[in-house]
C-alpha cells in the first residue's frame, strides 16, 4: 500500500486532510477517534509495527498526542496526532499496541496526560513520588546550583 | 621418646592443618594466576612484587580485618554455625589422604568411605548457610545446593568406587600399592575404563564441588553469590576455605586413585612431591574446565546427573567389576 | 503480567507459594540499575514488574534547554555503550530540519565510525552477555575478557580519531568534528582483520559449546507478531524472522553505497539473536573496508567550525531522524520553533523499546533464563532511562 | 535415550552464512530459505514459554546418543583449545598502569588548561567568554578585564568535576587560550581540589604536555575547503602553518573585535544552509564559508530517503 492510497483511505474515514511526505503520512484527528485511527492504522493499513508515542506541550493550545506506527512490509508510515486541547485525557492504545504501554506510561510521567484505560498508568521513569511533569512548558526547572 | 599415640596424630593433625591451609591459600593464587594467563591478564601482581607471592596472605588479613555483618532478620546461631559446619567436613576430609608411605594422620582400612562420607557432609554447612541467612538468594541457593549434591553424589562416590573395585582395597595407601609398575596407574588400566572412569570422576567433582559450569549455588549473575551472599569478612573467608580445601581434597583423591598417588621414578622422598604435583594437575584440569565453560541451568543439571552420568558411572562401576572377575583376581 | 505482578507485591508475601524476588536495582546481571520483581514459583518466574527510571537525566528535557550546538556532544551519554550512533541520530535530524547538506566524506566517515561503533558495543554485549549465563568466575568472564580486549581495540581508534574514549562528540551539524589522523585507515584495517580472526575463536567456544546452546535455544522466544506489536527493534526483531534494517530500510548517510548482508533469523530465541549480532560483526567489518577504500577526499563539514553557541539555526518544522543503531532504532523527533535550540525533542531509544518485550515474555522462564534473556536484548540503561 | 541431551546438538548451519546474493551495489537482500520446519524442542531445557505466541524452532535433536556424546566431546575440545592456545599463546594485554604507561594519542582529551604566549609570556586568555557559553554543563564562569589594549580574563574558573571533556570550550576559543592536556591525573579526595581557577589552570599548562587540538586547528579542520588532508594533523605542523596564522594572528590584537563579531554572528546567524558565513573573525574566513563545498553529498535522512 502506497501513501497516497492510505492518505485517500483515511481521507474517507476520518474527514481529516492527511499529509503525505515520502512514504510517510500523518494524519490528526480528533480525541473522541483517537482509538479509532490506531484500530483503522492496525486493521485496515497494517501498520503492525508501533514505533513510538509521545506528546508536544504548544503552551496555551494545549497538549498534543503523536504517535507514529509503521508497515514494515509496504513500508508505510503513519503518524497520527490529536490534540487534547484544555484536557489532559486521552484514550489508550494499549489495546491495540501492547508496545503503548510503556510509552503512554511515559507520556503520562512527563506530561501528566490520563490515558483512559491504560492497564497499569504509573510513573516509569521518575519516581512514584514526584510532583509534577518537567516536559511541561510550565514546568519551573530549579536552577543548577555548583558546588562552591 | 615416643609420644603416645593420640598425642602423635594430633601433631600429626597439627601439621596436616595447617599445611592445607597454607597449600588453600596458595593454591587460590595459582588459579588466579592460570585464569588470569588464560584471559590474557596478568593477575596478581603487586601485593609480594613482581608476582603477587603475598597476595593469598593479604587477602587472609583483610577478610580477617572485614567488618562482620550479620543481617538483623538472620537466624543468629544457624547463620553463625554455618561456616564451621561448612569447613569442619572440608578440612576434615584430608585426615585419611596419605601423602607417602605412612605419612598421613589416619590411614584407615576403609579410607576411601571415610573421605566419600564426610565429604558429602559439606551440604548440612551449606543449607545451614542459605536457611539461616533470611535472604531469598541464600535460600534459592540452599535449595539448588540440596539438589544439585544430592543428584552428584551418587556418580561422585560410584566413579570412586571404580579404583577400589581395581585394587580390592578401600585403605588409600593399598589403592596407591595396587598401581605400581609401568602404566600401572588405574587412568592406563583396565581397557580403558580408566580414563573414562576418571573424566566421569572429574565432571562429578566440578559439580559436587560447585564449580562452573555447574555452579548453580553460586550462579552470581543470578543469586549474587548464593548461599553466602550475607557472610562477610572471616565467615566468607572460612566458607572461602572450606571451599578450596574440599576441592582441593578431591584433587588429592583423584590423584590418589587414578594417578598413582606417590608413585614416580626418583627416591622415595621424591613421592610427596609427585603426589603433590599430580594432584596440582587434577586441580588445573579443573580450574581449566572452569573457566572455559558457561555455566547451564539448574534443571540442565539435574537432567545431566540423573540421564547420564549415573547411568554412566554404574556402567562403569559393573564393567569394572567384570572385568576383575573376568581376569580371575588377576591384574586388569 | 505487570498488574499481576504488582498484586502479589500488594498481597506481600504472595499466597500459593509465591516468592517475590527483587532483582536489582544492584544486582550484578542488571547491566546497569534496573530492578525486576519477579514472582517466582520454585525456580519458575510467573509474573515479572520491570521497574526502569534509576538512570533517568531527563534528555529530553536537556534537548529543550541545550542548543543544536551543545547538544550533540550530550546525545552520546542517551547510549554510552554505542555513543557514535545517537549524536548520529541528533545530528541527523537537525540536517533534516535545516536541510544542511553533509559533504561525502563526511558522510563516510559517519560510516566508519557507526559501523566501528557496533563493533565496539556487540564485544560489549558478548562480553557482558556470557558474562551473565556464564558467570564471573567461570568461563563467562574469559569470555568478557576476550571481548573486551577486542572492544579496547576499537575504543583506541576512537581515541586516536576524537581524543575519547567514551563520549566522543564526533559529529556536529554539517559533517564531523573530526578528520581522520594520520595513519589511521591502516591502523583500523588491523584491527578490524585481527577482530574478524578472533570471531572464530568465540564462535569455537561458544558454537560448538554444548552448554552454551542448552542454555540459549528455546529460550526466550519473541513472535514476530510480539516484536513489532511492541516495537522492538535492531538484532531482536531480526532474530524473531523480520527483515528489518534501516541501513537498508531508509539509507542515511551513504548507507545505500555499501554492499552487506542483513542477518535474520526466524527462531526467535536467544541462539537467534546472538546469531544475527555474530553475523552482523562481519558485516559490520565488511562495511568499514568498504569505506575505508572508497573514503572521498574532501572537507568533513559543509558548515564552518563552532565558533559560537548559537551558530546553527534551523526553520519552524518538525523532523525525525532515525538510525540504526548497535540496539536498534535510535531516533530523534524535533520541533524547532527556529531558535538555536529546540521546543520539543523526543528521543526514541531503542533499548527502552527492547526492554519492553521482557514483562511478556519472561514468564514461565527459570530464575536462569531470566539473565540470558536479559542479556540477550542487550538493554544499555542510559538509553532506557534517557 | 537418544534425547537425553536433546537441546545439546548443534542447530543447521544457518543460512546467513551462505553467499549471499549479490546485486547491483547496496541492494543486496538476504534472500532466506523457507521457515524452519517446525520441531519441538526435545530433552530438557526449554523453560514453557507463555504470553509469546510460539515460533518454530528447529533443532536437529536426533543424531543419537553416540552422536551427542561424540558432539559434546568435540565442542569441549574445541573450546578448551581456545582457552589453551590463549594460555600458552598470547602474551598479557594488561598495561600496568601506574608503572608504565600507554601511549596517548595526540588528541587526547584530558584535563583543560590555561596557556601563555610563549613569545610575549603574557596570557592568551581575552575573557571573551565564549567557552562559558558554550559549555554544556555549564561548568566555566569567567569575567572580563577590560583594558587598553586587549581585554584580560579576571576570573576564571572551571569546574573539572562537572566538566564532560567535550572539547568545545577549546573549539570555540578565539586566541588559542584553552586546551587539552594529555593527562588525566587529577584524582582527589577532597572535590573543591577540582574547582579550577585561572592560575591552577595557567600551572596545569605549563606542567603537561599539550594535546594536539586548539580552537583555531579544529575549526581550520572542519572548515568546508580544504586542499591537503588525511596528513600532518598530528603534528599540526605542514598545512597547518599557514592557514591557521592568519586568523589567529587577526584576532591576537584585537581581541574585542574578534568578542564583538562573535556576538553578533550570534545574533544574525539564519538558518541558511551552510552558505553563510556565520562565524566571527576575518574575512578569510567569511571568504572560505562563502565557497561551496567540495563534495556535494546528497543528504539523505528520513522519509525522503526513498
Amino acid at each position: 500500500m502506497t501513501s497516497s492510497e492510505a492518505a485517500t483511505l483515511i481521507r474517507e474515514r476520518f474527514r481529516a486532510e492527511p499529509v503525505v511526505d515520502g512514504r510517510a503520512v500523518t494524519v490528526a484527528v480528533g480525541r473522541d477517534r483517537w482509538q479509532e485511527l490506531g484500530a483503522f492504522a492496525r486493521e485496515r493499513l497494517g501498520c503492525l509495527y508501533f514505533n513510538w508515542l509521545s506528546a508536544i506541550d504548544w503552551k496555551e493550545q494545549g497538549l498534543e498526542v503523536v504517535g507514529r506506527v509503521e508497515n514494515l512490509g509496504t513500508r508505510l508510515v503513519l503518524i497520527m496526532r490529536t490534540k487534547l486541547g484544555a484536557e489532559t485525557h486521552c484514550p489508550t492504545l494499549v489495546g491495540v499496541w501492547k508496545g503503548a504501554d510503556w510509552m503512554e506510561r511515559e507520556c503520562f510521567d512527563m506530561f501528566g496526560i490520563t490515558f483512559d484505560g491504560h492497564p497499569d498508568l504509573r510513573r516509569i521513569l521518575l519516581a512514584q513520588d514526584w510532583v509534577g511533569h518537567p516536559l511541561r512548558k510550565d514546568w519551573v526547572d530549579t536552577g543548577y546550583t555548583p558546588y562552591r | 621418646m615416643t609420644l603416645p599415640p593420640l598425642a602423635q596424630a594430633a601433631i600429626a593433625a597439627f601439621i596436616v592443618l595447617n599445611a592445607v591451609i597454607l597449600m588453600v591459600a596458595y593454591v587460590t593464587l595459582l588459579e588466579r594466576k592460570f585464569a588470569a594467563r588464560m584471559q590474557s591478564r596478568i593477575g596478581p601482581y603487586y601485593v609480594g612484587w613482581p608476582h603477587g607471592w603475598l597476595q593469598p596472605i593479604a587477602d587472609a588479613l583483610k577478610l580477617m580485618l572485614k567488618e562482620d555483618v550479620v543481617p538483623a532478620a538472620a537466624d543468629r546461631w544457624v547463620y553463625n554455625l554455618a561456616p564451621i559446619a561448612f569447613l569442619v567436613p572440608c578440612v576434615l576430609i584430608f585426615a585419611t589422604i596419605p601423602f607417602a608411605p605412612g605419612l598421613g594422620v589416619a590411614d584407615l582400612n576403609i579410607g576411601i568411605l571415610f573421605f566419600l562420607a564426610v565429604s558429602a557432609l559439606e551440604i548440612v554447612g551449606l543449607f545451614m548457610g542459605g536457611w539461616g541467612s533470611n535472604n531469598k538468594y541464600a535460600l534459592i541457593s540452599a535449595m539448588r545446593a540440596v539438589n544439585q549434591i544430592i543428584s552428584y553424589d551418587l556418580p561422585f562416590i560410584f566413579t570412586a568406587l571404580v579404583p577400589v573395585v581395581l585394587a580390592g582395597s578401600m585403605q588409600l595407601s593399598e589403592i596407591v600399592s595396587a598401581q605400581t609398575g609401568l602404566f600401572g596407574w588405574f587412568v592406563f588400566r583396565a581397557w580403558g575404563l580408566g580414563v573414562l572412569a576418571l573424566l566421569a570422576y572429574l565432571v562429578a567433582t566440578i559439580a559436587a564441588e560447585n564449580r562452573v559450569p555447574f555452579d548453580i549455588l553460586e550462579a552470581e549473575s543470578e543469586l549474587v553469590a548464593g548461599f553466602r551472599v550475607e557472610y562477610s569478612g572471616m565467615k566468607f573467608a572460612l566458607i572461602q576455605l572450606g571451599e578450596y580445601a574440599h576441592i582441593l581434597g578431591t584433587s588429592f583423591l583423584g590423584a590418589l586413585l587414578f594417578l598413582g598417588g606417590w608413585l614416580g621414578p626418583g627416591p622415595a622422598w621424591l613421592g610427596p612431591i609427585w603426589f603433590l604435583l599430580k594432584a596440582i594437575f587434577v586441580f588445573l584440569l579443573i580450574t581449566w574446565v572452569r573457566w572455559s565453560f558457561v555455566r547451564i541451568r539448574v534443571d540442565q543439571i539435574l537432567a545431566i546427573s540423573w540421564k547420564l552420568l549415573l547411568p554412566l558411572s554404574i556402567v562403569l562401576l559393573m564393567a569394572a567389576a567384570f572385568a576383575v572377575a573376568w581376569s580371575g583376581g588377576a591384574r586388569v | 503480567m505487570d498488574t499481576e505482578a504488582r498484586k502479589v507485591v500488594e498481597m506481600g508475601w504472595g499466597g500459593n507459594e509465591r516468592l517475590v524476588m527483587n532483582m536489582g536495582p544492584q544486582h550484578p546481571s542488571a547491566h546497569g540499575v534496573f530492578r525486576a520483581i519477579l514472582t517466582l514459583e520454585g525456580e519458575t518466574v510467573v509474573a515479572v514488574d520491570a521497574v526502569i527510571g534509576y538512570l533517568h537525566r531527563c534528555h529530553e528535557k536537556l534537548g529543550e534547554t541545550l542548543t543544536y550546538v551543545q547538544y550533540p556532544t550530550i546525545a552520546s551519554k542517551t547510549d554510552y555503550v554505542a555513543a557514535m550512533t545517537s549524536e548520529l541520530a541528533y545530528v541527523l535530524a537537525v540536517e533534516h530540519l535545516g536541510k544542511f547538506e553533509v559533504p561525502k566524506r563526511a558522510q563516510y566517515l559517519r560510516v566508519i565510525a557507526a559501523e566501528l561503533q557496533r563493533i565496539a558495543s556487540h564485544c560489549l554485549w558478548l562480553g557482558t552477555w556470557c558474562l551473565d549465563i556464564g558467570g564471573a568466575l567461570g568461563g563467562g568472564a574469559t569470555i568478557f575478557l576476550y571481548a573486551i580486549r577486542e572492544r579496547e581495540d576499537v575504543l583506541d581508534l576512537f581515541e586516536a580519531l576524537t581524543g575519547a574514549r567514551l563520549l566522543y562528540g564526533f559529529h556536529q551539524v554539517g559533517g564531523t568534528r573530526y578528520d581522520v589522523p594520520a595513519g589511521w585507515d591502516k591502523q583500523v584495517r588491523e584491527t578490524i582483520d585481527r577482530i574478524e580472526r578472533r570471531l572464530d575463536e568465540y564462535e569455537a567456544m561458544l558454537e560448538d559449546n554444548a552448554f552454551f546452546l542448552v542454555r540459549t535455544q528455546g529460550v526466550g522466544v519473541i513472535s514476530p507478531e510480539l516484536a513489532q506489536e511492541v516495537g522492538i527493534s535492531g538484532p531482536l526483531i531480526r532474530g524473531s524472522g523480520i527483515d528489518f534494517d534501516l541501513r537498508r530500510w531508509a539509507p542515511y548517510s551513504s548507507y545505500e553505497d555499501f554492499d552487506f548482508r542483513v542477518p535474520v533469523e526466524t527462531a526467535g530465541d536467544c541462539y537467534a539473536r546472538y546469531r544475527v549480532r555474530m553475523v552482523e560483526f562481519r558485516e559490520s567489518i565488511t562495511i568499514v573496508r568498504q569505506a575505508l577504500d572508497g573514503l572521498p577526499e574532501g572537507p568533513i563539514s559543509s558548515r564552518p567550525g563552532v565558533k559560537s553557541v548559537g551558530q546553527v539555526r534551523v526553520p519552524k518544522g518538525e523532523g525525525y531522524a532515525r538510525v540504526e543503531g548497535a540496539r536498534g532504532e535510535v531516533g530523534c523527533c524535533i520541533v524547532a520553533d527556529g531558535s538555536p535550540k529546540p521546543y520539543r525533542m523526543k528521543w526514541r531509544g531503542a533499548s527502552f523499546s527492547n526492554l519492553a518485550i521482557l514483562p511478556h515474555i519472561l514468564p514461565g522462564c527459570k530464575i536462569a533464563d531470566v539473565v540470558a534473556i536479559m542479556g540477550s536484548i542487550d538493554p544499555v540503561f542510559g538509553e532506557v532511562d534517557r | 535415550m537418544s534425547d537425553f541431551m536433546g537441546g545439546l546438538s548443534k542447530p543447521p548451519e544457518p543460512p546467513t552464512r551462505s553467499e549471499p546474493s549479490r546485486g547491483v551495489r547496496g541492494r543486496t537482500r538476504e534472500t532466506r530459505d523457507g521457515p524452519r520446519g517446525p520441531e519441538s524442542v526435545t530433552g530438557f531445557g526449554t523453560g514453557t514459554q507463555r504470553g509469546g505466541g510460539s515460533v518454530a524452532v528447529l533443532r536437529d535433536g536426533a543424531k543419537g546418543f553416540w552422536g551427542e556424546t561424540l558432539q559434546l566431546a568435540r565442542a569441549v575440545g574445541r573450546t578448551m583449545g581456545v582457552t589453551f592456545k590463549n594460555l600458552v599463546a598470547r602474551k598479557p594485554v594488561t598495561v600496568m598502569y601506574p608503572d608504565v604507561r600507554r601511549q596517548y594519542p595526540d588528541r587526547f582529551r584530558g584535563v583543560l588548561a590555561l596557556t601563555y604566549d610563549k613569545e610575549t609570556g603574557e596570557e592568551n586568555c581575552i575573557g571573551c567568554r565564549l567557552c562559558e557559553y558554550i559549555c554544556p554543563p555549564q561548568v566555566i564562569k569567567v569575567e572580563m578585564l577590560k583594558a587598553k589594549e586587549r581585554n584580560w580574563a579576571k576570573h576564571f574558573t572551571l569546574e573539572l568535576y562537572s566538566c564532560e571533556f567535550c572539547e568545545l570550550c577549546v573549539q570555540v576559543c578565539p586566541t588559542d587560550a584553552i586546551v587539552m592536556l594529555k593527562t588525566f591525573e587529577l584524582a582527589t579526595s577532597d572535590r573543591r581540589e577540582l574547582l579550577l581557577d585561572k592560575d591552577r589552570l595557567h600551572a596545569l599548562g605549563l606542567e603537561h604536555e599539550h594535546s594536539w587540538a586548539t580552537g583555531t586547528r579544529l575549526r581550520d579542520m572542519q572548515a568546508p575547503p580544504k586542499a591537503a588532508r588525511g596528513e600532518g594533523h598530528r603534528d599540526g605542523a605542514t598545512r597547518g602553518e599557514a592557514a591557521v596564522t592568519a586568523p589567529a594572528a587577526a584576532a591576537k590584537p584585537a581581541g574585542t573585535a574578534a568578542l564583538a563579531g562573535a556576538g553578533s554572528a550570534e545574533e544574525s546567524a539564519t538558518p541558511a544552509p551552510a552558505a553563510k558565513a556565520d562565524g566571527p573573525s576575518t574575512a578569510e574566513a567569511v571568504k572560505t564559508a562563502a565557497a561551496p563545498p567540495a563534495a556535494p553529498g546528497e543528504v539523505k535522512t528520513k522519509e525522503t530517503a526513498e
